[in-house]
């Protein structure tokens, strides 16, 4: 494989392992957790290189992660104790955490090119660069081995623990009812979401990780009804995104990671203007579609109410219908057309007339119930 | 009953959350003193009706008129109960503070409630005998509590039409004895009350108009020649339940 | 349950075959040598010493701090198909030295410059033994080593060449010399209580210990890393005491740093000026006097010298 | 030690005491409308404007350069509220995907304007961010002036941001426009943002929206104290962080302020009257109704349902224990429970929940219903 093409696998796995997790941050609303991770996990990587002493060191990276679980943890305590809302636990923990890091490396190791990008190596670019080897035999790039265990790690998990993380996330109160552990399968998520949030970071960089955390599964809740479906649906999005931006970032030679995180917005943002039934079109054609509709069965009620009266001859003739309608002559061309295309009205002569269906439609409409 | 006007006047409104219409081509019409109760199954959209009807949400077609104007001008003559799961009852707040809220429509931009604003909370406060709780923090209430509380604050605008949702879900029977005396004193006034009502057994007890509402308008008008068996087995599609229960609220009264 | 064992099957096979990746080889192909150099600086060394024989690819271009660097896609390209890859080293370039250093056990050829400076004459970060501050080229006598190793290197991978690059190796080290004695004199024309650089970030130790000039910073190396209250006042007092005319800012960080500094040595009773914003981690604009290290450094020596001697008492 | 004398002291002192308070009592209502991360998006957002300024001007002039940033700030809160109104997204999704979205696309743009060989570009997107020890006289001229003006704008409009907060639908019904509202108190939190971010950078900022709120909240049931209190807190917190910074060496000024934040906020949060952790330990040892009751009632009862021909069927503490792996004094609690008749013993060791217990854990379950709904 060419190094761009590995790029592209370690970006989908990287994807397609974050979506998972994502799924339940995003139905849990605590989307902004792998932001908050990004910036808490300073203090862990500072304190293993002062052990250490060495900036290359793998500690650091475990520590990293542990102290994502630790953040994690406190978040889902301060939530806990119902004393501060979601946002704000998470916003109080994550600038400690950081300050706490800020601290210890401007007392101790200002000299040091120490911070949160120069010990994991978040960035795809260079991921190809660094490989793993078995005495002479190239495996491939580290990152998508370790991106992949995760992947597998968490889809195995996942499809274990499915019942037990739904009931979870969607209504907590209901699992404990029946027995489960809400306590337990929550930080059992929280810790999934850690490590592939850290683990991602080293691979990929921490922006490109909210990103793929939050827009593929946000992208499949407006798509998808079920938590099966949407998880799919977020891991196809996830692929999805990685290719294109991909692809993006190779033609125009810009930042891959920026240009994943981009194409993530942008996948979002078409599904939100074209989804099927929820998005921003259906919904403006569905207004209109329904206004046409009810001004049909308007047109019925209206020509029903004058059938066989001595005035339906001025009522119903096709060029004043709208001034008795009120309406606009253009719009009233438009419905009467509608109804003549469903076969509810005819034309006789200069006259408009209900069809057998017409009156149908129309008598249900006065009587006001059709359910 | 002797006709005094009509207080509100919909007409045709239609309202559609996704694809499902919601509300559909919904007339009505309530006549000023009346006590009225919207009824309909789960879904039927009442909460839907009041909301659409004071702005709340946005209606697909349709017009709203209050005392003859069109809605834009007469928003004022309505108060609004939303229900009382749809508020934050975590806020910093105390009791007379959300019943004094009813005042901030009258007093415009800029303007702090003062002790007149103040005095008048607490004469509401009293007509839902809650005037012992008036610096009870709202999260330390019960649900009866609050809902005389948002009642409270409704009486305060001192509109001539109320619309209430919900008001009597899942609360004690004194909260909804005290409601529904306020209810009738609002009434015997001349105030018109619109209820979202989900009890069939008390709608003729405590309201002499009703709307029986499924998506759209069934029926509506005085109890006795409305709430009939034949409509609310049209209104709720003749479910187990429903008409036993409208048994039970005939012999009862 | 079936369902479960059925996913899960398919979640294991599709691991085994994102696992069958296998490796790749950079493409051998004949022409000149392709160089891949990191920062501007070490870009400009190694156009001096290959001159037209080798194809150059500097990833990070003017006034792009190499700490803050964000590769782009075409980067993968230059690196994978580079035949010899030249950076600065000892962290400079974040963890993108990591992945250097590791792509040289792999077959490319690589060379970190700093490190070919001799380590006794590199400064130990304080408080770690292991870790040496990289900004080495200050020190324009350190710097000729980095010239020296490089073309060693251009030697050995390309022979073919071999009279060119000891050529113009040869001659950037004699140039190298004369600047280094340039530099030399222009400080020490300064009176010796005005041998004193203050400056927002800790890039001049190799300077100030080659040309006898006392560095000062406000913040260190690390991004991370915050100043407090008490450093600056520190710092306010120590330019206000010494009667400093001139601090300096630098071009990749913001100004206000060395603004309040230079406030607080006011409100000291302190009369000192911004003396000019120095070049630290990248050279500057092509076509300006500061594109080439040589420019540079000059341009540095002339900013420091010039506001230090100026006015004052 | 001659505090107020130092002049870096007193002006760092000063603007981050003004930009506690301003932050502080702002904040209350971000924190009550569920706007805490706004600060933290804010400060990732806003590069794509920060890059664009650059590309069109090619200079770092910092007023260019900040008036790019809040507008791609502005920009990204009005895609969040865009989203949020007409799709199902909840706010914490579309908020962490503006941040990380436009982030990524300001990354491209960097690696565009990385390509230009012009020395000018240098530390571009560290420019926007400053730290508190360099805060200059002007930046708390500046500060003041916005501070003041955003408290004159909560004290005009405080009834409406009231009702904002608490009950929007009612603000509609009485025909205030809401949605404007919204708007007019989200570009007030984007412009402090953006100044806390140029003044004393993220963290802080971030800090300084959330936790004096949070602290606050702990200490009063009501608003007014609680903007009052908050914006105390700010102010504090800011002067004590920055003469500890000025009196410990190389303690960097702002991570100092946001810890002195977050102990204020634990102390308030363990020792809050009524609300706090310390009370409620106490409450649950002096046989008082408590919420932290409820888990372990609601696991017996849970247990109990699942033998529904058995309603006397015990459960020992075991397993309760595993339920609830929070530490929690079990044997304690119980005791409570018993005595308050919600829970009975049925066998050595074994409790199952009383007529009363059951009704009262149906009781809380429909109460979570609710708030759920």
């Amino acid at each position: 494989m060419s190094p761009e093409l590995e790029i592209l696998a370690i970006a989908v796995v990287t994807a397609v392992a974050a979506a998972l997790p994502g799924t339940y941050l995003v139905l849990r609303r605590t989307a902004m957790v792998s932001d908050a991770i990004s910036h808490a996990i300073l203090p862990g990587i500072v304190v293993a290189f002062f052990l250490t002493q060495n900036l290359n060191s793998p500690v650091l990276l475990v520590a990293a992660a542990a102290t994502g679980v630790f953040t994690v943890v406190l978040i889902e305590a301060l939530i806990r104790s119902r004393l501060v809302p979601e946002d704000a636990s998470i916003g109080i923990v994550f600038p400690a955490m950081f300050s706490i890091g800020v601290i210890l490396i401007s007392r101790h190791a200002s000299n040091v090119h120490l911070d949160t990008d120069a010990v994991l190596l978040g960035e795809l670019a260079y991921a190809p660069f660094q490989r793993l080897t078995v005495g002479a035999v190239d495996l491939g790039p580290t990152a998508l081995w370790s991106m992949g265990t995760i992947l597998l790690v968490n889809a195995v998990l996942i499809i274990l623990a499915w019942k037990e993380l739904k009931l979870a996330t969607v209504d907590a109160s209901l699992a404990a009812l029946l027995g489960f552990q809400p306590l337990v399968v929550h930080y059992g998520l929280m810790t999934m979401v850690s490590v592939t949030a850290v683990g991602a970071f080293d691979a990929v960089g921490s922006i490109l990780v909210v990103a793929l955390m939050i827009a593929p599964p946000a992208t499949a809740y407006l798509l998808a009804e079920r938590l099966g479906p949407m998880m799919g649906l977020a891991v196809a999005v996830a692929a999805a995104a990685a290719t294109m931006g991909w692809a993006a970032a190779m033609a125009l030679d810009v930042s891959i990671a920026g240009s994943i995180a981009t194409a993530c917005g942008a996948v979002f943002a078409v599904s939100f203007l074209l989804a099927p039934r929820r998005g921003l079109v259906a919904q403006a054609r569905r207004r209109s579609g329904q206004r046409l509709d009810f001004a049909v069965r308007m047109l019925l009620v209206h020509l029903l109410h004058h059938e066989g009266t001595p005035e339906a001859t001025e009522e119903c003739r096709e060029d004043g219908l709208h001034s008795h309608l009120g309406w606009r002559e253009s719009w009233t061309k438009r419905v009467v057309g509608k109804a003549k295309q469903r076969a509810l009205v005819e034309e006789s002569g200069e006259l408009v007339l209900p069809t057998d269906t017409g009156r149908h439609l129309g008598n249900d409409a006065v009587i006001g119930f059709s359910d | 009953m002797e006709d005094r006007g009509v207080a509100l006047e919909v007409e045709d409104l239609t309202v559609a959350y996704s694809d499902q219409p919601v509300l559909w081509d919904i007339d009505l019409v309530v006549q000023a003193g009346d006590k009225m109760a919207i009824v309909g199954p789960n879904g039927a959209g009442k909460s839907t009706l009041i909301k659409a009807a004071m702005g709340l949400v946005p209606s697909v077609a349709g017009e709203v008129r209050v005392f003859g104007r069109p809605f834009a001008k007469g928003r004022g003559e309505i108060a609004y109960v939303p229900q009382r799961s749809s508020l934050e009852w975590d806020f910093p707040t105390d009791v007379l503070d959300v019943v004094t809220m009813g005042t901030y429509g009258s007093l415009g931009w800029f303007r702090r409630p003062g002790a007149a604003e103040r005095d008048r909370a607490r004469k509401a406060l009293d007509e839902v005998t809650m005037g012992a709780f008036e610096r009870r923090p709202i999260a330390q209430l019960s649900g009866g509590q609050q809902q005389r509380v948002l009642l409270a604050r409704a009486l305060v605008q001192e509109a001539p039409i109320l619309m209430l949702d919900e008001p009597f879900q899942g609360v004690d029977a004194p909260t909804e004895q005290a409601i529904v005396a306020v209810l009738d004193r609002l009434s015997d006034d001349g105030k018109t009350v619109i209820v979202v009502h989900h009890d069939l057994q008390t709608v003729p007890e405590y309201f002499d108009s009703v709307l029986l509402l499924n998506v759209r308008a069934i029926e509506s008008g005085p109890v006795g020649d409305v709430f009939t068996e034949e409509n609310l087995r049209l209104t709720f599609g003749g479910r187990v339940g429903v008409l036993a229960q409208l048994a039970e609220a005939e012999t009862g009264h | 349950m079936t369902t479960k064992l059925q996913l899960l099957i398919l979640v294991f096979a599709l691991a085994t075959v994102i696992g069958c990746g296998g490796g790749h080889q950079a493409d051998q192909v004949q022409g000149p040598l392709r160089v891949v150099a990191t920062t501007s600086i070490v870009g400009d060394l190694a156009r001096s010493i290959g001159g037209d024989v080798i194809e150059l690819d500097t990833l990070m271009g003017a006034g792009v701090d190499p700490h803050l660097y964000k590769p782009s896609a075409g980067d993968v390209r230059v690196m994978a198909s580079a035949q010899m890859i030249v950076y600065s080293g000892l962290h400079l370039e974040g963890k993108m030295t990591e992945v250097l250093a590791e792509m040289g056990t792999r077959g490319v050829e690589t060379v970190e410059v700093a490190s070919c400076v001799p380590a006794e004459s590199l400064l130990a970060v304080e408080g770690y033994d292991t870790l040496h501050d990289p900004h080495v080229w200050f020190d324009v006598g350190l710097w000729q080593h980095a010239a020296a190793c490089l073309r060693d290197a251009l030697i050995r991978v390309d022979p073919e060449n071999a009279n060119g690059y000891q050529e113009r190796g040869d001659a950037v080290i004699t140039e190298f010399a004369d600047l280094d004695v340039w530099v030399r004199e222009r400080v020490a024309a300064l009176p010796e209580n005005r041998r004193i650089l203050v400056t927002a970030h800790d890039a001049f130790s190799y300077f100030g210990r080659a040309y006898g000039m006392e560095v000062r910073g406000l913040l260190g190396v690390s991004t991370a890393a915050e100043a407090g209250t008490g450093d600056v006042q520190a710092l306010a007092a120590f330019i206000a005491d010494r009667g400093l005319p001139a601090v300096f800012i630098e071009s990749s960080v913001p100004p206000r740093y060395v603004e309040a500094l230079t406030e607080a040595v006011v409100a000291r009773g302190g009369d000192v000026l911004i003396g000019g914003s120095l070049y630290s981690d990248a050279l500057g604009s092509p076509g300006g006097p500061a594109e080439t290290y040589v420019g540079t450094v000059r341009a540095n020596v002339d900013t420091i010298v010039g506001a230090l001697s100026g006015a004052g008492q | 030690m001659d505090f107020l004398g130092d002049y870096t002291l007193r002006i760092v002192a000063l603007g981050s005491g003004v930009l506690g308070a301003a932050a502080g009592a702002l904040g209350c209502f971000a924190y009550l409308r569920r706007q805490s991360l706004v600060g933290d998006a804010l400060s990732h957002a806003a590069l794509p404007g920060i890059a664009l300024v650059f590309l069109l001007t090619g200079s770092k002039a910092p007023l260019p350069i900040m008036i790019g940033a809040a507008l791609a700030g502005w920009i990204a809160t009005l895609a969040v509220r865009l989203v949020v109104r007409r799709s199902r997204v909840p706010y914490d999704s579309a908020l962490g995907m503006a941040l990380a979205v436009f982030f990524g696309f300001g990354l491209v743009l960097l690696t565009l304007i990385q390509k230009r060989p012009d020395a000018a570009q240098a530390g571009l997107e560290s420019f926007l961010f400053g730290q508190a020890a360099s805060l200059l006289r002007e930046d708390v001229v500046v500060m003041s002036a916005l501070g003041a003006a955003c408290l004159v704008v909560l004290a005009l409009l405080w009834k409406e941001f009231k009702l904002l907060s608490f009950d929007t639908e009612f603000g509609e019904s009485l025909g205030r426009p809401m949605r404007r509202l919204d708007g007019l108190f989200t570009l007030l939190l984007v412009v402090a943002v953006v100044i806390g971010l140029r003044t004393v950078g993220v963290v802080l900022m971030s800090a300084m929206v959330v936790a004096p709120a949070a602290a606050a909240r702990q200490v009063t049931d009501r608003l007014a104290p609680m903007v009052i209190i908050a914006a105390a807190i700010g102010v504090f917190s800011g002067v004590t962080g920055a003469v500890l910074s000025s009196v410990i060496p190389h303690l960097p000024t702002g991570p100092t302020i946001v810890l002195v934040l977050s102990t204020v906020v634990v102390i308030s949060l363990v020792f809050a009257p009524k609300r706090g952790l310390l009370w409620r330990w106490i409450r649950l040892g002096r046989l008082q109704p408590a919420a932290a009751l409820d888990p372990v009632l609601m696991h017996l009862y849970a247990l109990s349902l699942q033998h529904p021909e058995e309603p006397d069927h015990g459960h020992g503490l075991a397993v309760l224990r595993t339920m609830s792996p929070t530490g929690a004094d079990l044997e304690r609690v119980i005791g409570d429970l018993e005595a308050r008749g919600l829970v009975s013993a049925v066998g050595e060791g074994l409790w199952a929940p009383t007529p009363i217990g059951r009704r009262e854990a149906e009781r809380n379950l429909d109460r979570e219903g609710e708030v759920g709904s």
